[in-house]
C-alpha cells in the first residue's frame, strides 16, 4: 500500500508487475469474451441459438412496440424512427453473429440452425420493410407489416433449439 | 508559535497541500529537505517540490522517468528541485500555509508554459466565471 | 538530504541485526526560529517491521476508528519502536544504531 | 427564508443529479430482464453513496480538502498515483458515456445520427465548464434533471399492483432460467451505477469550491439524506416501468430509446418529451460533473490550483486536463463504440474502483488530527465498516464475474 523507498524493492515490485500483466490479460479476455468462438458442443450451440432467439425477439418486440405507439400518436415520428432503425441494426448484428458460428457436426445442430435461420431472415426482411414504410409515413403498410411481425415474434419466443424437428 | 509541538513528518507534513498567503493552491509537499547541524541535530529546512522531488519517492521506472524528464527540461543553473524555505511556513494544519504569494514562488514552470501556450490563449481565460 | 532518504530505510542494530524499516520521522518543533515558526528537529525514528498502513496513523493513536481497520493496522505494527535520534550511529542508505536490539525492544 | 430556499435547491439538485446515463441504462436494462428482483442492489448502493458522500462532504467542510488530496496524504505518492490512474480512467470512461448519452438523447429528438452530435455536445460541455459559474451549472442541470420524475408519473399511470412490486423489492429472488453469476453481475452493475466515484469527487470538490465551513455540514447532510434517497426512488421507478412494460413482451434494453419507451406507453407524447428533456439534462449535467472531476483528480494529486472560483489562467494545468479529457472523450466516441455498451462497462468498473477512494476517506473522517470533534461517531463507523466490506467484495468479484458471464450475456 504505502511506498517503500528502501532497497529491497525488486522482489515485490516484480511480482506486482506480473500481477498487473495478468490482470491486463484477464481484462482483454473479458472484452474478447463478447466475441464469437466456434461452438464446441451441441449443448453450447443450442444455448447460443436460444440466446440468439431471445436477443432477436427483443428487437422485433421493440420495433412492434414503437410502431404501435407511433400509430397511437404516443411517440413522435423521429423517436419511432430511431427505435425501429436501431432494432433493425441490432437484429442484423444478432443474425450475423449467429450465422458465423460453426455448428457441431450433428443433425440436431443443423436442424436448430435451419429453423432459426428461417425465422431470422423473415424477421430481417420485415424489419427492413417496416423501417421503409415508417420513413415514408405509409400508415396502411405499417399496420400490415406490424401484423406480419406478430407471428415472427411468437416463433422466436417459442423457439426451442432442442425440440425442432 | 507551537514551540515544542510534536510533528510526524510522513503523517502530518509530507504530501499535504501548500497554500499561499492569498489562499491559492501552490503545490504539494513532495519531499522535505533535512539539514544536519554541526552538533549532530537534523533539522527540516525546506519543502521540496516538483517531479524531481516526487519522482524518487514514487520509485521504479516511472519515478526515474519523471525525475529525469524534469531534470532535462530544467536550466543548468537549477540542478536541484525547487524549494520553499521552511522560514516561509506560517501554519501546519490540514494544509501548509506559506507567507508568500504563489506568483513569487517559482515552483511550476509547467503551469506557466501551459498558461502561456494553451489556456491563456483561449478567450475568457482572464476572467473568473 | 531528503526526508525520503530516511523514511523506508532499513534499520540495523549495533550487531547488524535488522530491526525493521523507518515508517516515520518524529520531530519536535524546538529548533532555531526561522520565520514564523521554530524549525522542526528530528527527535526520533518510528521503526516497524513493515511499512504497509503506517500512513493511516492507527499505529500511533489508540482511539481512532473504525474498530476493524484499527485492529488490522495495529496488528501489522505491533512491534512499533520509537528510537531516539541520539541512538543513531550512522545513516547512509541504511541506518545503524548505537545499541543492540535487546536493549531497544526490551527482550 | 433565503436559507430554506438554498436548502430546498440543494435537495432538488441532489435528486436531479443522482441519475446519470449509468443509472438510466442499468436500471432500465435490469428492470427489463429481472423485474425489481435486484432492487436490493440499488438500495445497498444508496446506503453506500449516502455514507460516502456524507463523510467526504463533512471532511471537505471541516478541512477544506477534497477527496484526492486525502487519497495522496493517506496512501502516499506511489499507491496514490496508481489510485489516480485507476480513478481517472473510470471517470474518463463515465465521461465518454455521458457525452454519448447526451448525443443519443438528441438523436431521439431529431433523428440526426448521434455521432454528428458528439462534437457539438463536447464543445457545449467544454464551454459551460469554461465560462459558466459553478453554482449556475450545478443548479440548472440538477433542476432540469427533475424532469425524470415523469418516470414516477408513468409508473403511477400503469396502475401496477403496488403490493406486488413491494414484494419483489422486499423479497429478493432470482428469476427462473437466469444463472446466478449473471444475476450477481447485474447486482454489481446496479451498485456501481448508484455509487459512481465521480459523484463523490464532484460533491467534495464542489464543497471546497463553494467554501463550505463547519456550518454547512448540516446542509450537506440534508442534501445527501433527502436528495439521494429520492434520486434512488427515481432509479427504481425507471426499473419498475421497464419491468412492467418491456419485460412481459421480451424486450431487453440495449438502447436509450428503449429506456423512454415505457413512458410513452404509460403516459403519452408530452410525458415522453419531458423524459427526453430529463435524459438530456441528466446526462449533460453528469458530463459536466465527470469532466470537472477528471481535472479535480489530477490537480488534487499534484497540488495544482484547480476549480472554477479562480480565473482559468490561474488554474492553467487544471483547465488543460479538462480540455484534453474532452478531446479524448470525443476521440473515443468517434471510433463508433456504442455509448450504451460503454455505460454498461463504466458502471462495473466504477464498482471495481470504489474502494480506492472510499477507504482513504473513511480513515480521514476518523482522524482527530483532521476532524477534531467532527470525526465519525460509532453509528456512522458501524455502517461505514459494513459498507467497506460490501464495497471490497463487489470490487473483487466484479471482474471475475464479468469474465464468467461474458459481461452479462
Amino acid at each position: 500500500m504505502a511506498a517503500t523507498a528502501g532497497t529491497a524493492r525488486i522482489g515485490p515490485s516484480a511480482s506486482r508487475r506480473r500481477l498487473t500483466r495478468v490482470a491486463g490479460v484477464l481484462i482483454v479476455l473479458a472484452a474478447l469474451g463478447g466475441c464469437v468462438a466456434p461452438a464446441p458442443s451441441l449443448s453450447a450451440y443450442q444455448s447460443k441459438a436460444a440466446r440468439t432467439a431471445s436477443a432477436a425477439l427483443s428487437e422485433v418486440q421493440t420495433a412492434r412496440l414503437a410502431v404501435r405507439q407511433a400509430q397511437l400518436g404516443r411517440i413522435p415520428h423521429a423517436y419511432a424512427d430511431v427505435l425501429v432503425s436501431g432494432a433493425e441494426d441490432a437484429f442484423a448484428a444478432v443474425q450475423g453473429t449467429f450465422d458465423l458460428v460453426q455448428p457441431p457436426d450433428d443433425p440436431a445442430a443443423d436442424k436448430a440452425r435451419t429453423s432459426l435461420d428461417e425465422i431470422l431472415s423473415d424477421g430481417a426482411d420485415l424489419l427492413g420493410r417496416l423501417r421503409i414504410a415508417l420513413r415514408r409515413q405509409r400508415a396502411d403498410q405499417l399496420a400490415r407489416l406490424a401484423e406480419q411481425l406478430a407471428p415472427v415474434a411468437a416463433k422466436l419466443s417459442e423457439y426451442d433449439p432442442a425440440a425442432v424437428g | 508559535m507551537a514551540d515544542g509541538r510534536q510533528l510526524d513528518l510522513q503523517l502530518q507534513l509530507l504530501d499535504r497541500q501548500v497554500v499561499d498567503a492569498g489562499g491559492r493552491l501552490v503545490c504539494k509537499v513532495d519531499d522535505l529537505e533535512l539539514t544536519a547541524t554541526d552538533d549532530g541535530r537534523l533539522l527540516v529546512t525546506a519543502i521540496l517540490i516538483g517531479p524531481r522531488a516526487l519522482g524518487p519517492r514514487i520509485g521504479g521506472r516511472l519515478g526515474r522517468w519523471m525525475a529525469g524528464i524534469a531534470q532535462r527540461l530544467s536550466t543548468p543553473d537549477r540542478q536541484l528541485p525547487p524549494r520553499i524555505d521552511f522560514g516561509q511556513v506560517t501554519d501546519i494544519g490540514t494544509a501548509i500555509a506559506i507567507a508568500r504569494r504563489r506568483s513569487e514562488v517559482d515552483v511550476a514552470p509547467l503551469d506557466d508554459w501551459v498558461d502561456e501556450h494553451l489556456i491563456g490563449r483561449i478567450p475568457g481565460a482572464g476572467h473568473a466565471s | 538530504m531528503r526526508a525520503s532518504d530516511l523514511i523506508g530505510a532499513d534499520v540495523l542494530d549495533r550487531d547488524g541485526r535488522r530491526l525493521g524499516v523507518v515508517t516515520d520521522l518524529r520531530c519536535v518543533q524546538d529548533g532555531p526560529l526561522r520565520g514564523a515558526m521554530a524549525t522542526p528537529r528530528v527527535a526520533a525514528l518510528l521503526v516497524s517491521r513493515r511499512h504497509t498502513g503506517s500512513l493511516l496513523g492507527y499505529d500511533r493513536r489508540d482511539q481512532q476508528g473504525p474498530w476493524l481497520i484499527r485492529r488490522i493496522v495495529r496488528r501489522l505494527h505491533r512491534h512499533l519502536l520509537e528510537i531516539p535520534w541520539t541512538a543513531v550511529a550512522s545513516y547512509d542508505g541504511q541506518i545503524t544504531l548505537t545499541a543492540s536490539a535487546a536493549d531497544l525492544t526490551g527482550h | 427564508m433565503k436559507r430554506l430556499l438554498a436548502v430546498a435547491l440543494g435537495v432538488l439538485t441532489a435528486i436531479g443529479g443522482f441519475v446519470d446515463i449509468g443509472d438510466l441504462v442499468t436500471n432500465a436494462l435490469v428492470g427489463s430482464r429481472y423485474g425489481l428482483s435486484l432492487a436490493w442492489a440499488t438500495l445497498i448502493g444508496l446506503v453506500g453513496i449516502c455514507v460516502f458522500a456524507e463523510m467526504s462532504g463533512r471532511v471537505a467542510a471541516v478541512t477544506g480538502r477534497a477527496t484526492f488530496d486525502l487519497v495522496r496524504e493517506r496512501l502516499g505518492p506511489r499507491a496514490g498515483l496508481a489510485n489516480l490512474v485507476a480513478s481517472f480512467l473510470v471517470t474518463g470512461l463515465t465521461f465518454v458515456a455521458e457525452i454519448g448519452g447526451v448525443a443519443l438523447s438528441l438523436e431521439l429528438v431529431t433523428s440526426v445520427y448521434y455521432l454528428l452530435w458528439v462534437p457539438l455536445v463536447a464543445l457545449a460541455v467544454w464551454l459551460v465548464i469554461w465560462r459558466v459559474r459553478f453554482s449556475v451549472l450545478e443548479n440548472v442541470f440538477g433542476l432540469l434533471g427533475l424532469a425524470l420524475i415523469v418516470f414516477g408519473v408513468a409508473l403511477w399511470q400503469l396502475h401496477p399492483s403496488w403490493t406486488g412490486l413491494l414484494h419483489q423489492v422486499a423479497v429478493p429472488h432470482k428469476p427462473d432460467g437466469e444463472g446466478t453469476p449473471t444475476y450477481l453481475y447485474y447486482a454489481i452493475a446496479l451498485f456501481g451505477a448508484a455509487m459512481t466515484p465521480y459523484e463523490v469527487f464532484f460533491f467534495s470538490s464542489g464543497g471546497v469550491e463553494e467554501r463550505w465551513t463547519r456550518k454547512d455540514i448540516i446542509t450537506s447532510r440534508i442534501n445527501v439524506f433527502i436528495g439521494f434517497p429520492l434520486g434512488a426512488a427515481l432509479s427504481l421507478a425507471i426499473a419498475a416501468v421497464s419491468a412492467l412494460v418491456l419485460l412481459p413482451v421480451g424486450v431487453n434494453v440495449d438502447t436509450l430509446g428503449q429506456v423512454g419507451l415505457p413512458v410513452a406507453v404509460a403516459a403519452g407524447k408530452i410525458a415522453l418529451a419531458v423524459a427526453i428533456l430529463g435524459f438530456v439534462a441528466a446526462t449533460f449535467g453528469a458530463a459536466l460533473e465527470t469532466g470537472l472531476s477528471a481535472g479535480y483528480t489530477v490537480a488534487q494529486y499534484f497540488g495544482w490550483q484547480w476549480g472554477k472560483y479562480v480565473r482559468p489562467r490561474e488554474a492553467a494545468r487544471y483547465h488543460a486536463v479538462v480540455l484534453l479529457s474532452v478531446l479524448a472523450a470525443v476521440a473515443v466516441l468517434l471510433t463508433t463504440v456504442d455509448p450504451v455498451k460503454v455505460t454498461e462497462y463504466s458502471v462495473v468498473f466504477s464498482a471495481v474502483a470504489l474502494p480506492l477512494t472510499y477507504f482513504p476517506i473513511l480513515v480521514v473522517a476518523n482522524d482527530p488530527d483532521y476532524m477534531g470533534d467532527s470525526a465519525n461517531g460509532r453509528v456512522t463507523n458501524a455502517l461505514a465498516t459494513g459498507m467497506l466490506v460490501v464495497i471490497v467484495v463487489a470490487s473483487v468479484a466484479a471482474i471475475p464475474l464479468m469474465i464468467a458471464t461474458k459481461a452479462g450475456q
